[in-house]
């Protein structure tokens, strides 16, 4: 299994959630985080300037069995790219073991529907 | 005005205390001076009245911050917040420089003189000090609409521009022609709009709508057939702008009468009192119970917008209007509204985050006609013919032209000057950052 | 009103100016023109205090709705809103149609008449429309204060339902006992509530307090013996709440003397608008010490409720009070309502989310019989022996079993019929989504 | 009021209809009637005056919380308003009890006497309960504006103890001086500070800059030369408490006024309420204006604070300077503050989280000064040389003076005993959960 | 070491705090985060009905030592489990090391109270 | 590569970033959490007291070239080390592999900047 972290663009969030449902990736969870980057941002607050990088993103997190990984990077980089700085990055990390609470079923079963995958 | 008083005391007393002295000539005179007395009581009992009136209508500036903050998203607060401050403070020194002059003075039909505000422009039961600051905060109410229309995509520099023009030029000619001795006043059913259904809701919802048009849709509104919805990023915030709204209505439409003394007066703020708070009462329910029967769920969002919906509709004819028929108005307004805003939305592919033109535009056109209906002095439901309904049918489709072609104009100039719409990158990543370099949550 | 005085003044000018024509009959009849003005101007400051009084308890629905939304969790905040909102929009119309009726209506002792209103029910010195301005605004707090105890946990449809039954049947009935003409305002040392302590909060504390009881605690409040703490999502917005009912509180007691003119009135407003706020502020301080005492640190939310606990206390007596008398009530109400809310929390289990039934419910009560002891012309601190302490007792027990037992019986119908309480689901993942399929924060 | 009426309408009704009873002496009876009744509506309408403009300057309270609360971090949210309720809460007992004797009371040039509130203090021309709540409420607005310099890091044992003492003495010395009779009213050319620039607005800012000077900047404020941004955490917030504090205003200045009644009244509230507006729209466009050409982009947080400068700088000359004196006086004070702002912070390197120095300290000397200049019948600027300017000078300088040495004295006593700043992990982890053990935001 | 990351339903998190503590997990991070999946919620904003599956979970993050694993996971199981649809997931993923900041300790030992549990 | 998961007191937060920036990480994620430890807070409301450690932390996130985590390690501790209790703890974790989803350049390439660093 592994964990797909993708860091996108706010806006983007919408298209991305349409293209990992058509290739059949049901179930994900995903919260706000804050980059840090060099697009920098000039603020102005009560008259003090600050430079600052600060900007939104969401951080979507995805749990695959290792055979659908590529195809969820490749779902992510068409709907999340815009060409342009600030597009946002997409990590692939090692996961051991995945257990539904639910059930207590564990491993490759624990992340897909049973009724409908088989 | 005590020390005056206390001689009328000392000179009645003496007339009762000192018997033999009293002669005719003394009372007329103690008369004479509790005559004028009197007369001054009720001027500053009017005063009084129209000043805590323009207290509660100052108000609604809030009230509209809090509705357009509310119901769009985190990102662009500062931004909408910031355009209801600004548009205040010009349309304040914009209306007493210009507005004002334009629209109360030397009458000619169509427009009046391009003058400062002076003491001499109006003169009526009030003075006139009193009078400019009522009708200032009429004024910056029209601009304000228009902010929520055009909202999370405006530059902000052209918002500045188009606000000052609104409360110094445009508000005030069509507002000559109705509450300044204009054209529609003189019409030979005068075309009656108490408070401002047309005047001020109206106006604001269609130049609103004419720079919502001009705008185009909101990035992500529209995909292909699909409308997507964008909620407001705080009901609460959006909720607590409906009541202040509300309230600020109980300055706005008994506020309007411009008088309180004598009986007449008394009865007639009370009776507006009761109609604006019947047809809110009954437009909040009406949108209700539609939202609930048409999407299966009472929605807030919806029913806030009819709360307000009722406001407006009523606002024209709350001083002649039963209480039923407020409540008549109401209900109506609230359906009107739903329809309205399916129909900007779904039908016309308009984008106007928060509804704007349907509240004020189109529901403030509807109360302005339902005067020529629901009045009790002129209205066809009582009988009176449709002379008056005719008469509100001139004043409204004027007004919509007048709103329509002038804000047409005006954005017409800006697009090709500074620019009406942000960059993509910024509408995206939020207005509050990219035009004011400040982030309204931390 | 202008003319009518140019009249005079005319008149009386002649009078003073052309000597010889003043004749003893000319000066009468120019002195009743005065005289009627007089009468014609106390009319109408009796009526814009009155309709300014309106509004600011209008805007005790915004401070509703604020407190009981910060107090509760954000999963249930449209709720929350929605309910406020309409329970007054509902309310106005349905005390319109028949509360107003049932309540000011042909006097017999228990119940006025079923008819809707109309000019003819009352009569007095302010328009019978500004009178039912004042009465809508009451009757709606009433249904409001029930909202809170029951909050977080009761389906919508039901909360419609007994909303307007409150507003409409419940609340006019009591009313009618204490301030129609009941049989409470006839007894030999009459009940007194001035602005309704016992009328309108105490009531609306039992009914919530029956209401909490049926619906059972929110999921995870009790465990076992432990009493679990559900924190409100925002302070900000509930003391913003409490501040708003503060003000609007300086409708609610003074605008209850239905009068400001004359010196008798101009004090009397006065001394209670005085005395409110010496209530309030004395138990703020007394729940901020009690609190700091009792649990080590200055609580916010405690305090909040301190403040609210004193208001709800004077409201009763505070024209009759001394502003040392309400200091003494407002000090005492503070330290009630901790012990309050700990016996209805810890020792009866009882989950009322707000603390509507500690607030207005027992502070209401106790502020009533306070009464009894404070007053200045009938109190037995100042001599005049039990008498009106009984009355007092009479009142607050009477409107208790009214409230208590017209609650079980509203509910129990409710619950038989369309459910009062949610399931399950909807009430861990949040009534927003599932009642109303909108989130308040997005 | 209404029997009292009805008899001088009989009686007056019978001298015009039964013509041969008609005799001088009844007329004149009548008349004397009639009198009164007039010299009890001029009462009675001076009073409704004071009240209301009392009810818009309580609301002030919620403005200054949420502005407070709104321009500073989430962390400290809980411990922010509590300071803000508490303080009108103590400080409402603390002036009844204390410092309305001291203000009022028996006439030394510079204090007044230690005795609690009675009847007998004061007396004019409307009910000395009137007056006080309307002092009350200015007597709290002194001791809040110091809870917003001294933000985040002060013990709040420590605030309660100076609030209580500023509301009690601090304040009422000063203002004794300036409107109890004392010695700046004494002048040869009196200290003129119509609504309380200097004695409300300024003594709160010089005693805030000192406790903020005397607690020292918030941990991470200042790192070597660079001075960091802590920007505030809801702007949202912040901008409504703006709205309301303009509001607010409308109480603040024309109520000072403290009559309505004649001509001259009405006229004068009118005008006050006008300056009032237009210093503040003035205010809010300088500041926009010169932060967007400073900063390169319009800021919120700084227009927001240059409405507040507008407002305060023209409560002292609200009364006597023409509306286009007033817009001068507002767009100077919006540029003034904002070099204000930068002065304290970058230079002098003092750590006042909600500019209240600079908003009310300096602004309020500003526009104290102003009243020397733009006076409309003593100012330099129409010719009247400079002798008002002289005594608006001493007038400042004096009330500085009193303001800086009464809070050093006051923090230096309080740094000693129970500490005056919390300590490191608490200000770092926030006084919400150290101080109140709770959060605002849950 | 391991992490353990459990989603789970908000109204659970009390309870699972709870267990945890029961097994001696004394430290541990948590996180709003919404969970996209198949049990749809129709909403309406002004009129627009719009579906979404956007559902509130909390994510409890826990860095145990590989030892602790399965105890941990099994708390939380108990503690989070309704049996009802919704009750979330719990993923293992390999950590490599641990640092405390205030001491620098690295390994096993960051993990735990030095003075408790030797 | 790997993934270095810092938990941190909010106010050491401007401090961590300069010294990240120092060490050349110019891009890192980070987002509010919460912890639960031992250093618990006594809580009322409303009267009733709750015992809790719900402790406000920043989880900063950096996924770094495996060469250049033992430097982020040490900048953060230096710069968010206070010496006292609540500190903060720092995780590695193990990562396969990261995209740019600008480019779709994969690997240590996605991590630095091209025109920088070479
Ligand atoms: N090394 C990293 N570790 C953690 N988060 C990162 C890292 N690099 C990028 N991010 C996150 O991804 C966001 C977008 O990446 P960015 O570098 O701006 O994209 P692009 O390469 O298209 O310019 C950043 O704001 C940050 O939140
Ligand atoms: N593959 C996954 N990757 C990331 N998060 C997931 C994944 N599967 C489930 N989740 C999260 O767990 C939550 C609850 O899981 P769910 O499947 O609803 O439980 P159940 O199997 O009991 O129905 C989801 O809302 C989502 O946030
Ligand atoms: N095992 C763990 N798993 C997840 N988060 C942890 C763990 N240990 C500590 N944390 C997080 O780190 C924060 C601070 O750690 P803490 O133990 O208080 O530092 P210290 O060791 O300096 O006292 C905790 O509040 C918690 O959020």
């Amino acid at each position: 299994m592994k964990k797909i972290e993708a860091i996108i663009r706010k806006t983007k969030f919408e298209e991305v959630k349409d293209a990992l449902l058509e290739v059949d990736i049901e179930w994900f969870s995903y919260y706000d985080v804050r980059g840090v980057g060099k697009s920098r941002q000039g603020r102005i607050y009560r008259g003090v300037v600050y430079d600052t990088s600060y900007i939104e993103r969401i951080l979507i997190s995805i749990i695959v069995r290792d055979k659908n990984a590529e195809k969820t990077v490749a779902a992510i980089i068409k709907a999340a790219q815009t060409g342009e700085i600030g597009d946002g990055r997409i990590f692939i990390i090692p996961v051991e073991d995945a257990i539904r609470i639910r059930t207590g079923e564990r491993g490759d079963i624990a992340l897909y529907n049973a009724e409908k995958e088989k | 005005m005590a020390e005056v008083l206390d001689t009328i005391m000392i000179a009645s007393d003496s007339i009762s205390s000192v018997v033999p002295v009293v002669t005719t000539d003394s009372i007329a005179s103690s008369l004479t001076v509790a005559t004028d007395t009197i007369g001054e009581l009720i001027f500053s009992l009017d005063t009084v009245w129209v000043l805590l009136a323009s207290a509660l209508v100052f108000f609604m500036q809030a009230g509209f911050a809090l509705v357009e903050a509310g119901f769009t998203r985190s990102k662009n607060t500062v931004n909408i917040l910031m355009k209801n401050l600004i548009d205040f403070a010009f349309g304040s020194l914009a209306f007493f420089l210009i507005g004002f002059g334009i629209m109360f003075g030397v009458k000619n039909g169509f427009i009046g003189s391009f003058i400062p505000y002076s003491d001499g422009i109006w003169s009526g039961g009030i003075p006139s000090e009193a009078f400019l600051i009522f009708q200032t905060v009429f004024a910056a109410t029209a601009a304000t609409i228009v902010s929520g229309a055009m909202a999370e995509r405006t530059h902000f520099v052209s918002y500045v521009i188009f606000s000052v023009v609104i409360s110094a030029i445009i508000y005030p000619i069509s507002g000559h022609w109705i509450w300044g001795g204009g054209w529609l006043s003189t019409l030979a059913e005068p075309f009656h709009d108490f408070a401002g259904s047309t005047a001020v809701h109206s106006l604001g919802g269609w130049i609103g709508l004419t720079g919502a048009i001009m705008l185009g849709p909101r990035l992500g509104k529209f995909k292909g057939k699909k409308v997507n919805a964008i909620p407001g990023h705080n009901l609460t915030i959006g909720a607590l702008g409906v009541f202040i709204l509300w309230l600020g209505w109980f300055g706005f439409n008994p506020g309007s009468q411009l008088a309180a003394s004598g009986t007449a007066n008394a009865v007639a703020i009370s009776h507006i009192f009761l109609t604006t708070n019947l047809a809110a009462a009954a437009g909040t329910v009406s949108a209700l119970a539609l939202s609930w029967i048409k999407y299966g769920k009472p929605s807030l969002s919806i029913t806030l917008n009819g709360t307000l919906a009722g406001l407006v509709a009523v606002t024209a004819g709350c001083d002649v209007v039963s209480g039923w028929g407020a409540v008549a108005i109401g209900l109506l307004a609230g359906i009107l509204l739903i329809f309205s805003l399916r129909l900007i939305e779904n039908v016309f592919k308009i984008d106007d985050p928060v509804g704007a033109a349907s509240v004020h535009g189109i529901t403030g056109a509807f109360g302005t006609l339902a005067v020529g209906l629901f009045s009790q002095s002129t209205g066809l439901f009582y009988g009176f013919g449709t002379q008056a309904l005719l008469s509100q049918f001139i004043g409204v489709v004027s007004v919509a032209a007048w709103g329509l072609s002038a804000g047409f104009i005006l954005f017409f100039i800006l697009k090709k000057t500074v620019g009406l719409r942000v960059d993509k990158r910024v509408e995206e990543e939020g207005l509050d950052i990219y035009e004011h370099g400040e982030a309204a949550y931390n």
